[in-house]
């Protein structure tokens, strides 16, 4: 058929701007033509399950595998990471600046009840965050704190809410460099190993989805996961930073997801 | 998941934010189509051209100046009114103004070219006529106004923006079904988005009620 | 466009009291869609209490020039001028009833209200209205299911409202039976004698010779004559109005 | 960033998707709401109470009915018009159908208790009575059409989800907008938002001339 | 509710040929707002050709019983039949003329299109009813503005398209002026003479006397009586009519 698919994926790649400079090269090289649709982790796997799409890209580990163990994708395939940083208001006032680990960080907000954004929509971000809050032996979600807000929607509408109330929140980096409206926020805390954030590439299974173009979404994962392919999404810049580093051949440990 | 505590609780916040805004806006919105109405004066016709073009003011554009103007660092925003109800009633306000004003103006125009001698050679004053043409459309206005409602209830562009869908703050029917939706609980979302239309549905029904009475009083 | 005046409730031209009239209609001229509705229409009405009738064939002008007087619509050209003491409000019957959507009461308490007399007087008043056009029977109906001469009657009570000087009649027993005919002739007939001035539209030749103090004729948008009653039905002035009386006036 | 080029593919396929649906929910709300208004069968009142309430559908909601009716997995999956601009006309006209035909039904209604007996008398079929109403109204439906371009303009929940807001292939201004708003670009977004509210005003400025057209025709 | 038939284009009730009515109304009753407005109201139209004039006070009923016979209300007790061999369209006037807002000449083009008169003939139609209303000065003008005597003889043209074998007329002259309604007069006579049956309301004693071949007499809602017209002029058997004519009728 036409060659041409449907990739459901996350915002935060499609925020950055990586599909407008990645897209052209590959169908420059196979002609091959994607479509993204950029939703929550959530719908977007929701999508693909429903047979439309051909390829998702997401950011949540075990929902990825999930989706592969439900024999709704074939293999799922590390393409490339970035990380998870906390932001929050340049005055910083639960003190985060100098905290050891993210862990403390998250301990100092909820000592001062400093108002934190939590994306609260059950996306890779939002799990990863859950983690980090239980890691710390924290619950401010259960416990209903008036300071803890779940604004349950995207990445770039919860940072819209951070810098409009001032409050703390955890994102990606690429969002992050990517987005405009960052107001009085800045990066309050990085590089911890536990932010580690891993992209993953799933093909659609043809055998629960005949319908689908598994020629046309093996050639976008063969191409994502080349030599080739993999420098492309290395050379991609925002303001002179790099948004994603490639992994495909190189899953780094710690990959905990 | 939802449950049933935070689905009465959305619901009620739902219906106060949008039954508040579709008030605010009828106060304002058939006054104003009166005015365009009967009204002679400079800029009438931009203005009814205006206000039938705001009819198309995107939802998200109307949360967006409401959020440069109400954050942190906006004019307005030492009020704190960001994130609250309130913000996003005065949204739904815009938003809604604009609907019923153009349709009282409609209203209101046939009645007037029917009445305005009449009131006229009476003496009447400009509030005088006003007042008259209001209680004679007052049937037909409620269809504006629950168009209004309508419109009210299921938006989501400008409360999701102004509001923030903020869990136990601000959180409302459309937003829920939003967040929903992006988790991939699309039935859930469906579910939720029927319970909206079933308070639609039962408010409409309230009014037809009120507006069939309010007809047979005037036809017979 | 000539000065005009067609607000009769503040008066631009200051005319010296005792000029003679109380309204004075000066070469007015009204066109629509190309064509000349009113032209040079002249005359004046005296101050003195009394009937005009306002003859006319169909399409000679006679609504639009009492429309003109009551200052519904503008002229395009002449002047309108009330008597600088002309004081209180004018009532106006017009061709068509225009009630509104309520009871035959409540209309009349719209007008009442809309001219501002006092809530407690005006249930007073309304009984009064009520048996004065005969509608006390159906004053809770819908007005606007009312028979065309219950209208007609309504609309005559209405504008009785506040006691106007001068009344404007467009044809007000156009659809009622011969008693009422009757009863409206006494009635205006008795308001003519406590001071007030009409100037009424019919066709109806013998309530005009019943009625008329004197008889004003429009033709096409002109006025033919203006003469008293008794020489008007004795023999007409123009060849217009007499061949209007006589069933025979082509327009 | 938007390039010019970009935007004049976006704003083109608004308009196309919008101007579409309101046609076609104008063919069917039309005569619908002329049905409602001077039709005598069962289950009128109620059908009259669930087209207003239908005003109350929310975008999100009609979006995500249409996906589980269009997507692959769906009934309806093998016409393949998942993330195309017909699905999106096709939210776009259930959502407007209400509006327009709610409203048409208000204006008929007042028009029918006008001219029923007249039309009745002269033994008008019901078809040349909807006709004779029609013609009569074809003023006061230009209203009734403009507050449904101003819904079908505005609106994103439903597009957003059947479309995709795929780059060059489903990408309208209310998207573009949101998108630009999650990317934090609010001046853009708020930008883009007034040139959708300049195309609103420029269609409104149109009508409206048209419909004093109208107007002065059958007044004078 | 009894068994009603006020569609006259299929009668229910077939009768024999020759049964000497055209239409039979038969203890008609029709209530509303807790009055009875029509009471027992029975009589007959015989299928000779002529014209009825019904005649009665305000509020008697005489538009509702119109209403009732061209089949646009429902009795709510009573039936109304047709002769079987009643053919073709019923012609009616209201006592307001009710117009589409367009110009006059399209208001009788939409006439003749609903009669559904082949396109082809409508021009010469339109031409002829123009000149037979009077009204070919001012066919573009805007039906709503006309003045009521021209709005009243577009309304009578329009009920003449189809050439109707019925004609129910309320008050069609009342805003006529003296010239138009002898016109008016003439046409009708005319009409009828070529076959039409003719049901004409109106209070103008001198017209009833001029063209009525019967006169039937309502008075709150009942039949007082239904006499050929000489007999009714010279000396009405009921104590109302007498009044009526006298101008004496109290409601
Ligand atoms: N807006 C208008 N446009 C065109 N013609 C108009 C307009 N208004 C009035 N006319 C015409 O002006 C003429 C005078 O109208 P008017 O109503 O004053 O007549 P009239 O003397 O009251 O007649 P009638 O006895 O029938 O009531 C009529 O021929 C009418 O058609
Ligand atoms: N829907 C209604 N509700 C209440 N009363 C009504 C209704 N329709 C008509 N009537 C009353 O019925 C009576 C008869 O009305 P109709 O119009 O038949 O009178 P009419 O004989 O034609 O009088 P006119 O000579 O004044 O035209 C009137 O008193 C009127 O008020
Ligand atoms: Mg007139
Ligand atoms: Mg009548």
């Amino acid at each position: 058929g036409k060659n041409e698919i449907i990739l459901q994926s996350t915002t935060s790649t499609q925020n950055s701007g990586l599909y407008e400079y990645l897209l052209p090269l590959l169908e420059r090289d196979t002609g091959l033509r994607v479509k993204v649709v950029a939703v929550g982790t959530g719908q977007a796997l929701k999508n693909a399950r429903n047979c439309d799409g051909d390829v998702v890209l997401v950011h949540a580990r075990d929902a990825e595998e999930k989706f592969v163990a439900d024999e709704y994708g074939l293999k799922r395939n590390d393409v490339m990471y970035n990380d998870f940083i906390l932001i929050g208001p340049e005055d910083d006032p639960a003190g985060v600046r100098g905290a050891r680990d993210i862990t403390e960080a998250l301990q100092r907000i909820a000592a001062a009840k400093a108002p934190f954004a939590s994306r609260g929509d059950d996306s890779g971000t939002h799990r990863k965050e859950l983690r980090l809050w239980k890691a710390a032996g924290l619950d401010p979600g259960a416990a209903r704190e008036g300071w803890y807000r779940e604004t349950g929607s995207g990445m770039g509408a919860t940072l819209n809410i951070a810098a409009g109330m001032g409050a703390y929140a955890l994102t990606d980096r690429a969002t992050w460099i990517s987005f405009a409206n960052k107001g009085g926020l800045a990066i309050l805390h990085e590089g911890d190993p536990a932010l580690f954030n891993q992209y993953g590439v799933i093909a659609v299974n043809p055998a629960h989805c005949p319908g689908m173009n598994i020629k046309g979404a093996e050639t976008f994962i063969t191409w994502l996961l080349s030599e080739k392919g993999q420098k492309a999404i290395a050379s991609y810049r925002l303001k002179g930073q790099q948004l994603f580093f490639p992994n495909a051949h190189s899953a780094l440990p710690g990959n905990g997801g | 998941m939802l449950f049933y505590s935070q689905l009465l609780e959305i619901v009620a916040l739902s219906l106060e934010v949008s039954l508040v805004a579709v008030m605010l806006a009828a106060l304002i919105g058939i006054p104003l189509g009166a005015l365009l109405a009967i009204g002679r004066f400079p800029g009438r016709t931009a203005l009814i051209v205006l206000v039938n073009a705001l009819m198309g003011l995107p939802p998200v554009v109307v949360g967006l100046g409401l959020y440069l103007l109400l954050s942190r660092s906006g004019p307005l925003g030492i009020l704190q009114l960001l994130y609250t109800p309130t913000a996003m009633i005065i949204a739904q306000t815009i938003l809604v103004t604009p609907i019923i004003a153009s349709f009282s103006h409609q209203i209101f125009a046939d009645l007037h070219r029917e009445y305005d001698e009449m009131l006229r050679a009476m003496r009447a004053s400009r509030w005088q006529t006003i007042l008259t043409l209001i209680r004679e459309a007052r049937h037909a206005l409620i269809t504006a106004i629950l168009a209004g409602l309508g419109r009210a209830l299921s938006e989501i562009g400008a409360v999701m923006i102004v509001g923030g869908n903020i869990n136990h703050a601000t959180r409302v029917m459309t937003t829920a079904i939003a967040l929903e939706t992006s988790k991939g609980n699309l039935r859930l979302a469906v579910s939720l988005g029927l319970i909206l239309l079933a308070l639609s549905f039962a408010i409409n029904l309230a009014l037809h009620f009120l507006r069939s009475r309010l007809e047979r009083a005037a036809h017979a | 466009m000539p000065e005009s005046n067609v607000l009769p409730l503040k008066p631009k031209d200051s005319q010296k009291a005792g000029a003679g009239f109380l309204i004075s209609v000066d070469a007015l001229g009204y066109r629509r869609g190309g064509r000349s509705l009113l032209d040079a229409v002249s005359f004046e009405l005296g101050r003195d209490p009394g009937i005009t009738v306002l003859l006319g064939p169909n399409g000679a002008g006679k609504s639009l020039l009492l429309r003109l007087i009551g200052g519904l619509i503008r002229p395009d050209s002449g002047t309108i001028r009330f008597s600088p003491d002309f004081r209180g409000p004018i009532g106006m019957v017009f061709q068509k009833p225009v009630l509104l959507r309520r009871s035959v009461r409540a209309n009349l308490l719209h007008a009442l209200a809309i001219a501002r007399i006092p809530r407690r007087e005006r249930t007073g008043i309304l009984a009064r209205l009520l048996v004065e056009a005969d509608l006390t029977h159906c004053a809770e109906s819908p007005a606007r299911a009312l028979s065309g001469g219950e209208q007609q009657r309504l609309a005559m009570a209405r504008a009785l409202v506040g006691d106007p000087v001068l009344l404007l009649l467009d044809e007000p027993t156009a659809s009622l039976d011969p008693a009422a005919t009757a009863a409206f002739e006494a009635l205006v007939r008795k308001v003519a004698g406590e001071g007030a001035r009409i100037l009424l539209v019919t066709h109806d030749l013998h309530q005009a010779r019943r009625i008329a103090d004197d008889v004003l004729f429009l033709h096409k948008g002109r006025i033919c004559e203006h003469t008293p009653a008794a020489t008007f039905f004795r023999a007409p002035a123009s060849g217009e109005a007499d061949a209007y009386c006589k069933g025979t006036l082509l327009t």
